[in-house]
């Protein structure tokens, strides 16, 4: 009927960075751990079972047990669930410490609206401006600060973003309404995007190609259809499509810049991608 | 409400002196004595019937979510074309109410379903008769307990018919979307009630253990169900105010506008009527607090329930009885101190997560001893296998998986991968159905004849084991295959990602058997309405156990016992060379020649 | 309850503590409110009230306890009910205090 | 048959009731202590409304309340004393000031209410103010529960029969005595440290 298969780790979607490798031997360790363990304590029960079944005249053996067995097995998976708790923590430090994040690369902000993701590019000056709350609205996702000059070039995208490969990104993570959650399933990266925080996610990605992004934290009906693209390239591309970019945004500042100043300060990445990503949703 | 357990509860001091004299004439009114009774063993058929009812309505539920994961965007078959447009499109489940399905499924089915009939009805029916004593210590307190379940699902229901629809933000409900919507606020009052309801109950079980036992029992003598429910009221007396409290939390925040879960200037329609500064993981801290306790709530009467009908079935002693239960305490203690591991992307502070991380890697310990004792129980039985021994043993197959998943999720990095993805969802059927509900239905067939004085047909019982074995894991089985391959949870319709397309056959396989896991359960609704009336009846020790409620008649009355119980030895003598027999009752005098007599005749009392 | 003391006795303790807590009440406002530290300790300053309003606090419910209700007098076995969800708690706000940190 | 026993003395010494009523407060623990943490959370990130919060707050009510509830503790403590020793008026009089002193901090609690809102302050006005609200409430919501039993316990003394069930009164002092224990805690927690 379908492609089935008993080995769990074959359905794995393709690994695509240096994390996704780390998680897939992690994984492995485990599944075959578990799967050990479940054979074990099954075949034993199922032969317990049959060759113990009840025959007429027989009896069965009146024992209540034998501390030195108790202690053993409970020592036995103490120590293995002790020595796997400790293994797997250097990897949840990697991935999780802030004090393990690496120099990063590339920096982008990205927040969570229901239901699109949208990312935030430092813009020519290599610079993310300041960004506050009570900047916020719906024209601002990222509440950038108008005051701050290093804003003013930012480049702000929605649905589908470009990022270099064999670099250490550094995703500064928020919502801007409720939770959602940026996954990454080919890089096996997930992370609730908490409205009120800004959540550090490192990867650095190791193969080419469009990968999708999805929402894996439930945050309304549209909650399925929050899906975007992480187009991953390599660097030379990269700088390509990020150049041209900023050149786009470098004229349609110069052009703000002709026109007569508004009277009260708008917000100062109304800019056309944001307003392409207004009306997104 | 506190008056109620105040005043209530000394009027129930006095209200067994009258109980307990056998010949004592009842004129009680019909309403007394089946709607507010406050006689356990109504009360634990009460849980009984509503939480098989709600079961078939959360099934329900569930077999819709299982029609939209299939064939995304077709009618619902027969019932589609009555639904309003409120909630499906052309017959078809649309998103919202989708959310809405998954939410009210997991809500039945844990506060209606499995906590009301393990905490409910097993307790209700069990404590009492195991204990040896002739009710609750506070039968007033029980029944209110009971009426509240009713009255909350009622309010958690009638979401469906406000404005926006019920609660939809799954089972645990994560402000700041559950922080508006009128259906989001009765999922709060009515979490309270059941929260209130399960403090109730909890009070009372514990307070029943500790004061009622007969004459010569002490604390290890009581057998493992008891153990297990006594541990199971302390989580319930502890954790549920937790959830209580997060809960009128969140409904300040619903209805009074607070910020409590609720950070600065958010872009949703409350946002001009709150002042920020609120943190919404506070909520997930809270509600798991409560909430991981609640899944050994739900797990650890099981392990009692699976305990007794091992030792029973295979004529044998526990083995290790004592470590069986420093095992449930453990398992009972450590529950408390790993809840963040619901939490693990959630962006809470990663010293917690590796605190978190290693103290659930080490809960498995436990629930490993437990494990190996129930084989060292088996081994050099002599082994029947009765419907509840075949499900208690199915038990221990799907609770091992459900467990090992448990550990793979555990393990924090590899969480933040398999997290929200149907992975969890396999774990979760494998530990509540296959652990949960094979439980139950192991103790449903075992003290079928003790409730309702009837035997149960056990071919019928035996197809419905078969079936229900066969059909759950081809159902729940591949959702592990899907959440590897990053299947996300509580998607309407996953074929908008292209990563996900390949699935599509194997969600429809899933929701084949899921079809057919659901109409199997009829089987057991049938046996216990049809055996109801036309049963064989039971005598009063159709297992030959060794536990008090077997000294009881065989549908015991008000005031339970014809007899004075005393005990006099641990619940799992059997095969003992004390006695001729397989067994040696708990109540039976050490051996002479009358109590010998004693045990003969009960052994065949009708 | 509490047999092996005279009405007398009980009711002399009830006035002591009835006595104790209302002097207690005025301490805490006075600490409270009367007393200031100087600005150069900072937060110390700060945290001294939070220190000295908790541990007025904890010594008034600790006096209620104990001979309001009686545990100073009754079955032992009951402190239990006590001393677990007080453990609980601080569980609670050791996780999400000195582990969780800002972000909890 | 003659009469069965199982309905024997408690095995903990502890009659029913009472136990019971122990395992409940156990529970309030809890419940309180789940508000008591997300205030502790609340405030460690918003010191600075907190603070403000705390001053808006009139805390010579707060100091009568305290006083009231306190001296409630002592009477309760005095009628179940007096009810042990058959003393039904000292008993009846004690029940009453019990009584009247939670109307008096009821009526307090309700000024106060009424006096923020009055100055347009609502739980939505700050965490703080939702946390003052949320745990006076249901600190107010447990008064008023104690009065219930309290109110009909002091009706039955005085009809024919008396009221002499010395048990009951002692299960509602424990109760009693917690929600003043409670608020023990409320006051210097919100009135008093900033
Ligand atoms: C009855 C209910 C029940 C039970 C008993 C358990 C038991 C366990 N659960 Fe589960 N859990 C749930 C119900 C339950 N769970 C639910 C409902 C959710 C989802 C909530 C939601 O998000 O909606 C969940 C989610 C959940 C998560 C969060 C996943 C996520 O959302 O990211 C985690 C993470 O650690 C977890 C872990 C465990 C562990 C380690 C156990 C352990 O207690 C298991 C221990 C058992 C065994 C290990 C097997 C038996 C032992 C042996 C066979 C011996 C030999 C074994 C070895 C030596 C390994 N559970
Ligand atoms: C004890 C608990 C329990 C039980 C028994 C079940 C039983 C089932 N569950 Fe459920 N489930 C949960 C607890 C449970 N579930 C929880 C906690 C969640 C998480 C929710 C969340 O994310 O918030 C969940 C989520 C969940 C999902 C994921 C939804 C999503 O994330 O999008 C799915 C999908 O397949 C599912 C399916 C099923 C199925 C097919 C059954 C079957 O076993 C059901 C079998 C059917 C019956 C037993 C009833 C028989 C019915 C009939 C015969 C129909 C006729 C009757 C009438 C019309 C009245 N469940
Ligand atoms: Cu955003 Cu789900
Ligand atoms: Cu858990």
């Amino acid at each position: 009927m379908f492609d089935f298969s008993w080995n769990m780790l074959s359905y794995f979607p393709s690994s695509v960075s240096t994390y996704s490798d780390a998680h897939d031997s992690l994984f492995t360790i485990v599944y075959y751990l578990g799967v050990g363990i479940f054979l074990l304590v099954n075949s034993i029960l199922l032969y317990f079972v049959w060759h113990y079944r009840h025959k007429p005249g027989a009896t069965s053996y009146h024992y209540h047990g034998n501390n030195i067995v108790e202690f053993t097995w409970t020592l036995l998976p103490t120590i293995l669930f002790a020595g796997l708790g400790l293994y797997s923590d250097e990897m949840w430090k990697v991935m999780k410490y802030p004090s393990r994040v690496p120099t990063p690369d590339v920096e982008i902000d990205v927040v969570g609206q229901t239901y699109a993701w949208s990312a935030r590019y430092p813009g020519s000056d290599g610079i993310l401006g300041n960004r506050g709350a009570k900047y916020r609205s719906n024209t601002n996702l990222f509440g950038i600060d108008p005051s701050d000059p290093h804003g003013k070039d930012d480049i702000v995208l929605t649905g589908e973003f470009n990022l270099p490969i064999n670099k250490n990104v550094v995703v500064h993570l928020s919502s801007v309404d409720v939770l959602h959650s940026y996954f990454l399933p080919n890089f096996r990266i997930k992370q609730d995007a908490v409205p009120g925080a800004w959540i550090d996610v490192w990867f650095n990605g190791t193969k080419a190609g469009k990968y999708e992004l999805a929402c894996a934290e439930l945050c309304g009906g549209g909650h399925y259809g929050m899906r975007g693209v992480v187009n991953m390239q390599s660097e030379s591309d990269f700088n390509k499509w990020i150049d041209a970019k900023n050149a786009v945004r470098k004229q349609v500042l110069a052009a703000e810049a002709a026109q007569p100043k508004a009277p009260e300060p708008a917000p100062a990445a109304t800019t056309a991608e944001d307003a392409g990503h207004t009306e997104h949703h | 409400m506190e008056a109620a357990v105040a005043t209530h509860e000394h009027g129930a001091d006095h209200a067994h002196a009258d109980a307990h004299t056998h010949e004592h004439v009842h004129h009680t009114s019909f309403i007394r004595h089946y709607i507010f009774s406050t006689d356990h063993k109504t009360i634990a058929k009460q849980f009984f019937g509503s939480a098989l009812f709600f079961l078939l309505v959360g099934g329900a539920f569930a077999l819709l979510i299982r029609w939209q994961l299939a064939y995304p965007g077709e009618p619902i078959p027969v019932i589609g074309k009555w639904l309003p447009d409120s909630l499906v499109s052309n017959g078809a489940i649309q998103p919202g109410f989708y959310t809405q399905l998954v939410t009210m499924h997991a809500t039945i089915m844990i506060f209606f379903v499995i906590i009301p009939i393990a905490a409910g009805s097993f307790a209700n029916f069990c404590i009492p008769l195991m204990i040896g004593t002739d009710d609750m210590a506070m039968p007033y307190v029980n029944m209110i307990s009971f009426w509240l379940v009713p009255v909350a699902a009622l309010t958690v229901l009638a979401g469906f018919f406000v404005d926006g629809g019920t609660a939809g933000g799954g089972w645990t409900n994560y402000p700041p979307l559950s922080a508006t919507g009128t259906g989001h606020t009765l999922w709060v009052v009515a979490i309270f009630m059941v929260g209130f309801s399960s403090i109730l109950g909890g009070m009372n079980y514990v307070a029943t253990v500790l004061n009622k036992r007969a004459k010569g029992m002490r604390m290890f003598d009581l057998p493992l169900t008891v153990w297990a429910l006594f541990i199971t009221a302390v989580l319930q007396v502890l954790g549920t105010p937790v959830l209580a409290a997060d809960a009128s939390l969140l409904f300040l925040d619903q209805v009074f506008h607070s910020s409590i879960f609720l950070p600065e200037n958010l872009l949703i329609s409350t946002g001009n009527l709150h002042s920020g500064g609120g943190q919404p993981i506070l909520w997930q801290h809270l509600f798991w607090f409560y909430s991981h306790p609640a899944v050994y709530i739900m797990i650890v009467p099981i392990m009692g329930v699976v305990s007794d009908v091992l030792a029973t079935f295979s004529r044998k002693p526990i083995y290790g009885y004592k470590a069986m239960v420093f095992a449930l305490m453990a398992i009972a203690f450590l529950g408390f101190i790993v809840w963040g591991h619901h939490m693990f992307i959630s962006g809470m502070s990663p010293l917690l997560g590796t605190t978190f991380m290693l103290s659930t890697i080490v809960i498995a310990v436990p629930s490993s001893i437990k494990v190996f004792n129930w084989l060292g129980t088996v081994w050099r039985g002599n082994i029947y296998f009765t419907t509840p021994m075949l499900n208690a043993l199915g038990f221990i197959g799907t609770f091992t998986i459900g467990g090992i998943s448990g550990i793979f999720m555990a393990v924090g990095p590899i969480d933040v991968y398999i997290t929200d993805t149907y992975f969890i969802v396999a774990h979760i059927h494998y530990v509540l159905f296959g652990g949960s509900l094979f439980g139950i239905f192991a103790g449903i067939y075992y003290w079928y004849p003790k409730m309702f004085g009837k035997m149960y047909n056990e071919t019928l019982g035996k197809w419905h084991f078969v079936l229900t074995f066969i059909t759950f894991n081809l159902c729940f089985f591949p959702m592990h295959m899907l959440g590897v391959g990053g299947h996300m949870r509580r998607i309407h319709d996953p074929y908008i990602y292209d990563f996900l397309k390949p699935f599509q056959p194997m969600n429809e396989f899933i929701t084949i058997f899921a079809i057919l896991l659901g109409f199997s359960q009829l089987l057991l609704i049938a046996n216990i309405l049809w055996c109801l009336k036309y049963g064989k009846v039971a005598p009063r020790n159709p297992w030959k156990a060794n536990t008090l409620e077997w000294a009881a008649p065989a549908h015991p009355g008000h005031g339970n016992f014809d007899r004075d119980i005393i005990v006099y030895r641990g619940p799992y003598e059997y095969s003992s060379p004390e006695s001729k027999k397989d067994y040696l009752p708990q109540w039976i005098k050490p051996a002479t020649k009358t109590s010998e007599k004693e045990h003969e005749a009960i052994a065949h009392e009708g | 309850m509490a047999a092996h003391l005279s009405t007398e006795e009980i009711q002399r303790a009830y006035i002591k503590v009835f006595s104790g807590l209302l002097i207690l009440t005025v301490l805490t406002v006075i600490a409270a409110k009367g007393l200031h530290f100087p600005e150069s300790w900072g937060a110390i300053g700060h945290i001294l009230h939070v220190v000295i309003g908790l541990v007025i606090a904890v010594l008034k419910a600790w006096m209620v306890v104990y001979i309001f209700m009686h545990i100073k007098f009754d079955n032992p076995y009951i402190r239990v009910f006590i001393y677990i969800p007080l453990f609980l708690f601080s569980v609670l706000v050791f996780a999400l205090t000195v582990l969780g940190g800002s972000t909890l | 048959m003659s009469a069965l026993t199982l309905t024997h003395e408690p095995v903990t010494g502890i009659r029913h009731g009472k136990l019971g009523m122990w395992i409940f407060l156990a529970s309030e623990v809890m419940f309180f202590s789940g508000f008591f943490t997300a205030f502790i959370i609340l405030r460690n990130s918003n010191l600075a409304a907190f603070a403000k919060g705390a001053t808006e707050l009139s805390w010579p009510l707060a100091a009568l309340n305290t006083v009231v509830l306190i001296g409630s503790s002592l009477t309760m403590a005095m009628a179940i004393l007096s009810l042990e020793n058959g003393k039904k008026q000292r008993f009846q009089l004690f029940m009453f000031i019990t009584f009247l002193c939670a109307c008096t901090f009821l009526v307090v609690k309700y000024i106060e209410y009424t006096t923020k809102f009055h100055h347009g302050i609502y739980p939505s006005t700050s965490t703080f103010f939702a946390m003052y609200f949320i745990m006076t409430g249901f600190h107010g919501i447990h008064v008023l529960g104690g009065m219930i039993p309290i109110g009909w316990m002091l009706s039955r003394s005085f009809s024919k029969k008396g009221y002499t069930d010395y048990g009951r009164v002692e299960i509602l002092g424990l109760y009693w005595h917690f929600v003043d224990l409670v608020w023990i805690f409320l006051f210097p927690v919100l009135y008093l440290i900033f």
